[in-house]
């Protein structure tokens, strides 16, 4: 494996990259005004903030993806002016996207060396370049087939190749916007060696995630941006998630969160040993037996590693994957032979795990994106009423809090967070009597993840019931009634939240997994969610 | 159904199997030199410019009925004015072991290579409706006179016009041979006319959809135009339609080339003027007639360049019109 | 404050200006409405050109032949913004008129031995169903099979057509208008005849441009359509039944060939079977030049019969206007390819003033906080 | 255990069997290669049914025939993996072989009021240029103005063909074959000479093909190529080029065009302006059969050359059995739909398979535990 190149400077902590007075509009919105950031030599920089606060618009400006509108970009004290990605990264700056960058019609292998292929006689060494991503992928400790094609892994593994691409670059400088959003705990433990080896080796890292326990254990600096300008910037060893969350939300986080109300009624979904085929790899059931009943004014969070089966029977309770084997029941009506939109008629809907391939129609206004699941409830007299539509978006666009210039914006011009609330409102329009979430909180900012939680207790509190999945083990501590742990497409364990403690949650989910995949270090450092840092628990996270 | 059986020999010097001569004749250039006398029988290729259009269909369709009279096979394709087309059309023909093909052609100048060809393969080529401009290589190229039957046209058309007045001229297809004949034609008699007024010349490619469009917005600019005389019927049957949607009727005189039916029947409602009547089925059938002879006794017994002059179809004689043809 | 002149009365120019052009600029609202700017050019320069192509006779023509078009666009246009695309409709052109030619020239029921003289309106209707089946096939096609469109239809293309020309046999079905002993005149109605002065075909058109607005704009089925277009696996997930979208503008798109079909069958009083080819192409131009986006979700009712009228305007004033056939095919290619150029500066031009827009209001957010920090 | 009985010998047959099927059934197989497939069952229907189908000349003549389509298809098919369509194929045909005609035929210098007649050589290589040209403008149109390639290379298709009906004024260019007194013969080298035996047509798409299978496995361009079309935005993020690779199919597509209008028109030994016409159809066709998908990202030169071979000997033996031109019109577009039908199927086989599997093992895992509960 090639050694990351490192700088022709410098020794550590000096100024390697800087942001002068940069400020970007889009239009007339200010995605940043008048930023000064700096990144030192063999540091990990966490930038916070919230949705929208403009983290990833910082970070494509630095990369070369965006020009500023106005302000300077200095690397090694001399100014840049990067009109491309390529640019940059041959100025030794590289960034993983937020969003995934992968052509799923290439092999891992060709992914990772997309446009700085491996050539030899003008012919593309393709078996240079399969040793090359096999060490790659064999420093994340994920031992894929570099042969095996992008678009027939999973959201996490993909995320991993992109990780590796980055690495592959041999940057000086390299921007990680939200990489481990897909990942699991053990997955990221591998992410943080690779970065602290990373570092050990002058390379200065910028790393942005919503999970702030990540940034508290990796990072050297915080820095908070809000509203597109930097308020707070301090070493991490001066600075707590309370003061970080302050700092990012402009308040005191007492009122974070709201307790959940716990008064199950009625069964409303039936699940009986549920058999569903992966549709991606053949012959392999992703779901093996799945038996369960989610009642009235329950929340259900079902917790599990990455490919535990989660998402397949979440969309096989949603109508898209075929169901082989097993019932399910809404309030008595089966399910099992009903479409997605019969399903969604009767009352049950998914908010899916991936929000650009399965979530938003790009090319429909925010407010439109959010009606189309419920565009019957508008229909008067056989027409779209649109009084009565722009009524009910309004409404829930403010209750899931979304932030848009307008609710005719393009759906392209929200940050990803606030994209992901428009999913959720989406769902929400449809008055659900069962409302099922796949990783709901992805991407979205410690505010938003309370006000998205609020609502659910409240959809609770109204006599519907909510299940969803996570892979955050304060979610489903604090955010339900009961717990289901799935590993290998079994439940293998429930849960009582009141009676479980996260030790107890990941070993479940871990050691039922060690036979499938690379076990999680039973001594990982625990995923500490804002939950932690409920104003009960006063313990430092650190 | 139809392989290459059929007796070769009436075409080839070479003494072969005639089930073989398909194999080898494709890359022997044979001398087309008659030699010995054959029978009657095997697959004569019928290829025509198109299947959609009356004036081909009928050419086609006597082709192939009097290829089967005489005892061949017969089988019709077309090539849709394409020379590509064509060629490939051949080189099956050739493959297919036809021993005669009888070919309305996709222009005069890109047909000769492909006639070449089969000749060369030892196939005889008798052309039909259309000239190519070379001689020597096909055994016949039977045509209607298209410029004496436009003249035709043309003195009829002149003749209803009175002498004088305004007219829209519709072309055929560019690239056909037979749409500036008979545009020469009509000139040579107009023209002689100063009281006659071209207002318009447009091409329409022999097509009665666009012929339509095309004279209904000329009729905007020329609302007062007297004639429309158009190289074939189709053309002149879209015009009829739009003068008639311009509510024009009778007060345009309209004449056109081919003598379809369903021109005959526009001028039996006094809605078209006249045609040139192409002797089509006479002459298929003579092509045919030609191809039987030429296979039996390797000679056609007629010069090369045979040309039928055609007949005009006015009010005064459509009675007695059968298809493509006229009784005595 | 040296700008301020709020107090003194806006002109009434500047105020109609206001009105029309909202706070956009000149140069932006004549993007903004491309296809219609390109009419309007074509129809300055063509009354230039000539005098009789700004008459109401001729522009009612000219309309009339918009009208094939345009109904094909409208069905078209559907299909496109669900990102599909269909390349049968021409050969459904030819297919519904033959349809129609076979029954009323006279129905031979061999099985009865007899002679059925359908009436129009039995005609009218099969040959539409006819349309509308060869729709269906696509949709079944590219809904059930999941073939890309362009294929299927490709496939459709060639069978309408083949279809066409054995029913006729490779001739044409003359005289339409009917006879009245057969009880089967009246055929002449959608070519020919002209409610109010204006071309039946014309009404049609108009008729199915508002059934086809309101559907596309005002009903659920609308929304579903552009869902289904902007993102099909999202609005599947959304409850949106993508099939039965898919396989609706498919069986819309045939209908609305059948009737162009039927209209020209009519107007010609004949029916041929090569009726039709490569209408597709102009269909598919309108709809583009009107600011669709092939890769669907995007596009207009509006849109697509502004770009139909620029299509048809444009080969009626050549003709007009003289120009030779060659030129004529010439300017069409250059025509559509300035209109989607045009289509795409607009965006730039949009960017451009984004950019300025944010420049202008950087400074400004500059200038305010100066004074704040000094004070 | 009672299935046990791996000490038996495995059959050859078997063996043999295995070889070829890997571990997969033989209806999925025969799906895996279905063009392949198709080839080989169209092959065997024309051989019943006609003696002269499957004798050498017949083979090598309708690989001839195979050839200009199948260049065609070979640029079309780097067009197409990058989410592209080349609609101006047809017309660069017909506008190089008039390029090449008029230029041995004399080439009017008016300038100089002399007629040059360029060698063999320049011809060729003016004309391909040509062809080239009109690519660079479709790729141009594309990637400057960010227009759609089906309405670039649709303005294109009007204006080459509207180009070539001027140069020739829409007439043809006869006796190509060129003089020895004007230095000017040879170009019957391309369409009508046979080195070793096999027409030169062959020997060019042959060469084309290892090329352009070359750039597209082989090099880093072809990468490039796939990534365009399997995800844009991510290849242009991740440095690809995206502009460049789109510039050069396009030109690659006019060259392939150039090449097959200079075949013709060297065949026929001479060039009409009307050559080409609906040939993209054909080309796109050969590469959607061959398992290409318009959706980008996906298509090989096997499957584009196989693709090819079916559309040109199905038409060829259509012909030579003797089917009527109506239902040869019919069955191509039946062939067309079922090659694609076929093509979803196995998709479809795939999952069924994969679905039954899947069943399988949870029976199989049922059963166990069944015991296990009991003990
Ligand atoms: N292309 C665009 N057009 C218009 N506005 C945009 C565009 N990209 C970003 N914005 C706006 O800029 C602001 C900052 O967005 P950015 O994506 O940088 O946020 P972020 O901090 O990364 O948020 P998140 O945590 O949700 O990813 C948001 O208000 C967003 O709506
Ligand atoms: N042992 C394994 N080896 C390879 N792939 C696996 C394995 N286990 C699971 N997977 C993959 O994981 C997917 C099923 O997991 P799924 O995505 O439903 O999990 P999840 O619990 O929702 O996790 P996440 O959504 O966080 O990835 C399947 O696509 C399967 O291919
Ligand atoms: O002679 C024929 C007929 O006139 C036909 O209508 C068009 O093509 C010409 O060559
Ligand atoms: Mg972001
Ligand atoms: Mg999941």
């Amino acid at each position: 494996m090639s050694a990351p190149v490192t700088a022709p400077v410098t020794t550590r902590g000096e100024v390697v990259m800087r942001a002068e007075a940069v400020t970007k509009a889009y239009g007339g919105t200010h995605a940043l005004r008048g930023v000064d950031f700096e990144l030192r030599v063999g540091e990990v920089t966490a930038l916070i903030g919230e949705n929208g606060a403009g983290k990833s618009t910082l970070m494509k400006i630095l990369a070369g993806v965006e020009q500023p509108s106005t302000g300077t970009i200095t690397l090694d004290g001399e100014p840049v002016d990067f009109r491309s990605p390529t640019e940059a990264v041959a100025h030794g700056v590289a960034i993983i996207h937020q969003e995934l960058n992968l052509c799923p019609n290439l092999s891992i292998a060709d992914n990772i060396f997309l446009a700085r292929e491996e050539t030899r006689g003008g012919m593309v060494d393709f078996g240079a370049q399969r040793r090359a991503a096999a060490e790659f992928l064999a420093r994340l400790e994920e031992p894929l087939d570099p042969t095996m094609l992008a678009g027939d892994l999973r959201l996490g593994q993909q995320q991993l190749v992109e990780i590796a691409r980055a690495l592959s670059e041999d940057a000086r400088v390299l921007i990680m916007d939200e990489p481990t959003s897909a990942l699991s705990h053990a997955e990221v433990e591998v992410l943080f060696r690779v970065i602290r080896d990373l570092t050990s080796r002058g390379v200065s890292i910028v790393y942005i995630s919503h999970h702030l326990d990540e940034c508290l254990e990796l990072a050297d600096t915080a820095v908070v941006l809000r509203d597109g300008r930097i308020v707070a910037e301090a070493p991490m060893a001066d600075v707590d998630l309370g003061w970080i969350v302050t700092q990012m939300v402009g308040r005191e986080e007492g009122d974070l969160y709201a307790p959940m109300a716990h008064d199950p009624g009625e069964v409303l979904l039936s699940v009986r040993d549920l058999v569903v085929a992966d549709p991606d790899t053949p012959g392999r059931l992703a779901v093996r037996g799945v038996s369960f009943d989610l009642h009235a004014g329950e929340v259900i969070g079902i917790y599990g590693l990455m490919g535990a089966g989660r998402t397949e029977l979440l969309e096989a309770l949603a109508g898209r994957n075929r169901i082989l084997g097993g019932a399910v029941e809404l309030d008595g009506v089966d399910l099992a032979r009903k479409d997605v939109a019969a399903r969604i008629e009767e009352g049950l809907i998914l908010v899916p795990e991936d929000r650009q391939r399965d979530g938003l129609v790009q090319t429909l206004s925010v407010g439109a994106n959010m009606a189309v699941s419920a565009v019957t409830s508008f229909v008067r007299r056989g027409f779209v009423s649109r009084r009565a539509e722009s009524a009910a978006v309004t409404e829930t666009g403010a209750k899931v809090r979304v932030k848009t210039a307008s609710f005719d914006a393009p759906i392209g011009s929200l940050s990803g967070g606030n994209q992901q609330k428009v999913v959720i409102g989406k769902a929400l329009l449809t008055s659900p009597r069962v409302l099922v979430l796949d990783e709901p909180t992805r991407g979205i900012d410690v505010g938003a993840k309370a006000d998205i939680f609020a609502l659910v207790a409240a959809q609770a509190r109204t006599g519907r019931a909510v299940l969803f999945a996570t892979s955050e083990v304060g979610e489903v501590l604090y955010a339900c009634d009961r717990i289901l742990v799935m590993a290998r497409g079994e439940i293998v364990a429930e849960l009582d939240p009141r009676t479980t403690d996260r030790e107890l949650l990941m070993a479940t989910a871990d050691t039922s997994a060690t036979a499938t995949g690379p076990a999680g270090t039973a001594d990982a450092v625990e995923a500490a969610t804002f939950f932690t840092d409920h104003p009960t628990s006063d313990e430092d996270p650190r | 159904a139809c392989s290459g059986g059929g007796s070769g020999e009436a075409t080839s010097s070479a003494p072969e199997d005639p089930s073989s001569s398909s194999s080898s004749s494709a890359s022997e250039s044979e001398t087309t030199e008659p030699a010995a006398t054959g029978e009657a029988g095997g697959l004569i290729a019928v290829i025509t410019p198109s299947n959609s259009n009356v004036f081909f269909k009928a050419e086609a369709d006597a082709a192939v009925a009097a290829a089967e009279e005489l005892g061949y096979e017969a089988q019709a394709d077309s090539h849709d004015d394409d020379p590509n087309k064509q060629s490939e059309l051949i080189d099956t023909a050739i493959s297919n072991g036809a021993v005669a093909i009888i070919l309305d052609n996709a222009g005069a100048d890109v047909t000769v290579g492909a006639v070449q060809k089969a000749e060369d393969a030892g196939i005889p080529v008798f052309l039909i409706d259309r000239e190519i401009n070379e001689t020597g290589i096909a055994k016949s190229q039977i045509v209607a006179n298209n410029s004496q039957g436009a003249g035709l046209v043309g003195e009829s058309f002149v003749a209803a016009m009175e002498g004088e007045g305004t007219y829209i001229e519709l072309l055929g297809r560019e690239t056909d041979t037979n749409a500036a004949v008979r545009s020469d034609a009509y000139h040579a008699v107009i023209d002689q006319y100063e009281g006659l007024e071209m207002v318009a010349q447009e091409t329409a490619n022999w097509d009665q959809q666009e012929a339509f469009t095309k004279v209904q917005t000329l009729l905007q600019a020329n609302p007062d135009v007297k004639g429309i005389i158009a190289g074939n019927d189709t053309m002149a049957l879209g015009a009829v339609a739009a003068v008639d949607a311009a509510g024009l009727t009778g007060q345009v005189t309209i004449a056109g080339f081919d003598g379809s039916p369903d021109a005959v029947q526009a001028i039996k409602d006094g809605k078209m003027l006249a045609t040139g009547l192409q002797p089509a089925v006479q002459i298929a059938e003579m092509a045919v007639e030609q191809a039987d002879l030429f296979i039996r006794t390797g000679e056609t017994g007629q010069p090369e360049k045979q040309s039928i002059d055609c007949v005009l179809l006015d009010a005064s004689n459509v009675d007695r019109y059968t298809t493509f043809a006229l009784e005595d | 404050m040296t700008t301020q002149n709020g107090s003194a009365p806006v002109s009434a120019t500047a105020q109609a200006r206001r009105r029309i052009l909202g706070n956009r600029g000149v140069g932006e609202f004549l993007l903004d409405q491309r296809a219609f700017v390109a009419l309007i050019v074509l129809v300055l320069i063509f009354s230039l050109m000539t005098d009789a192509f700004l008459t109401p006779t001729n522009l009612i023509v000219m309309t009339k032949h918009v009208a094939y078009n345009a109904i094909l666009a409208l069905g078209m246009l559907l299909v496109i913004i669900t990102g599909g695309i269909d390349l049968s409709v021409g050969s459904i052109v030819g297919l519904s008129g033959i349809v129609a030619g076979v029954m009323l020239q006279g129905w031979e029921l061999s099985l009865f031995d007899t002679t059925a003289y359908p009436a129009v309106w039995v005609v009218v209707v099969i040959s539409l169903a006819v349309g509308g089946l060869v729709g269906a096939l696509n949709g079944w096609l590219i809904t059930r099979f999941n073939v890309a469109p362009f294929i299927a239809t490709l496939g459709t293309m060639y069978i309408a057509r083949g279809a066409a020309l054995l029913i006729s046999n490779g001739s044409t079905f003359p005289r339409l208008q009917g006879e009245a002993d057969l009880g089967n005149t009246g055929f002449s109605f959608l070519g020919i005849a002209r409610p109010l002065g204006i071309p039946t075909a014309i009404w049609i058109m108009v008729i199915f441009a508002v059934v086809i607005w309101v559907l596309a704009t005002r009903t659920r089925f609308g929304r579903h359509l552009y869902a289904t277009g902007g993102n099909e696996r999202a609005a599947q997930l959304s409850g949106v039944l993508v099939k039965s979208v898919k396989m609706r503008v498919y069986v819309i798109s045939g209908l609305c060939a059948g009737m162009a079909g039927l209209i020209i069958a009519s107007e010609l009083t004949s029916a041929a079977p090569q009726t039709g080819q490569s209408f597709e192409l102009n269909a598919i131009a309108a709809v583009v030049i009107g600011g669709a986006s092939l890769a669907g979700g995007r596009g207009t009712v509006k849109g697509a019969l502004i770009g139909a009228f620029v299509i048809g305007f444009l080969s009626d004033g050549l003709v007009l206007v003289g120009v030779s056939s060659f030129w004529q095919t010439v300017i069409k290619g250059l025509v559509i390819v300035l209109a989607v150029i045009l289509d795409q500066s607009q965006e730039r031009l949009k960017k451009a003033r984004a950019a300025a827009q944010a420049a202008q209001s950087v400074k400004r957010e500059l200038a305010k906080s100066q004074p704040v920090a000094s004070a």
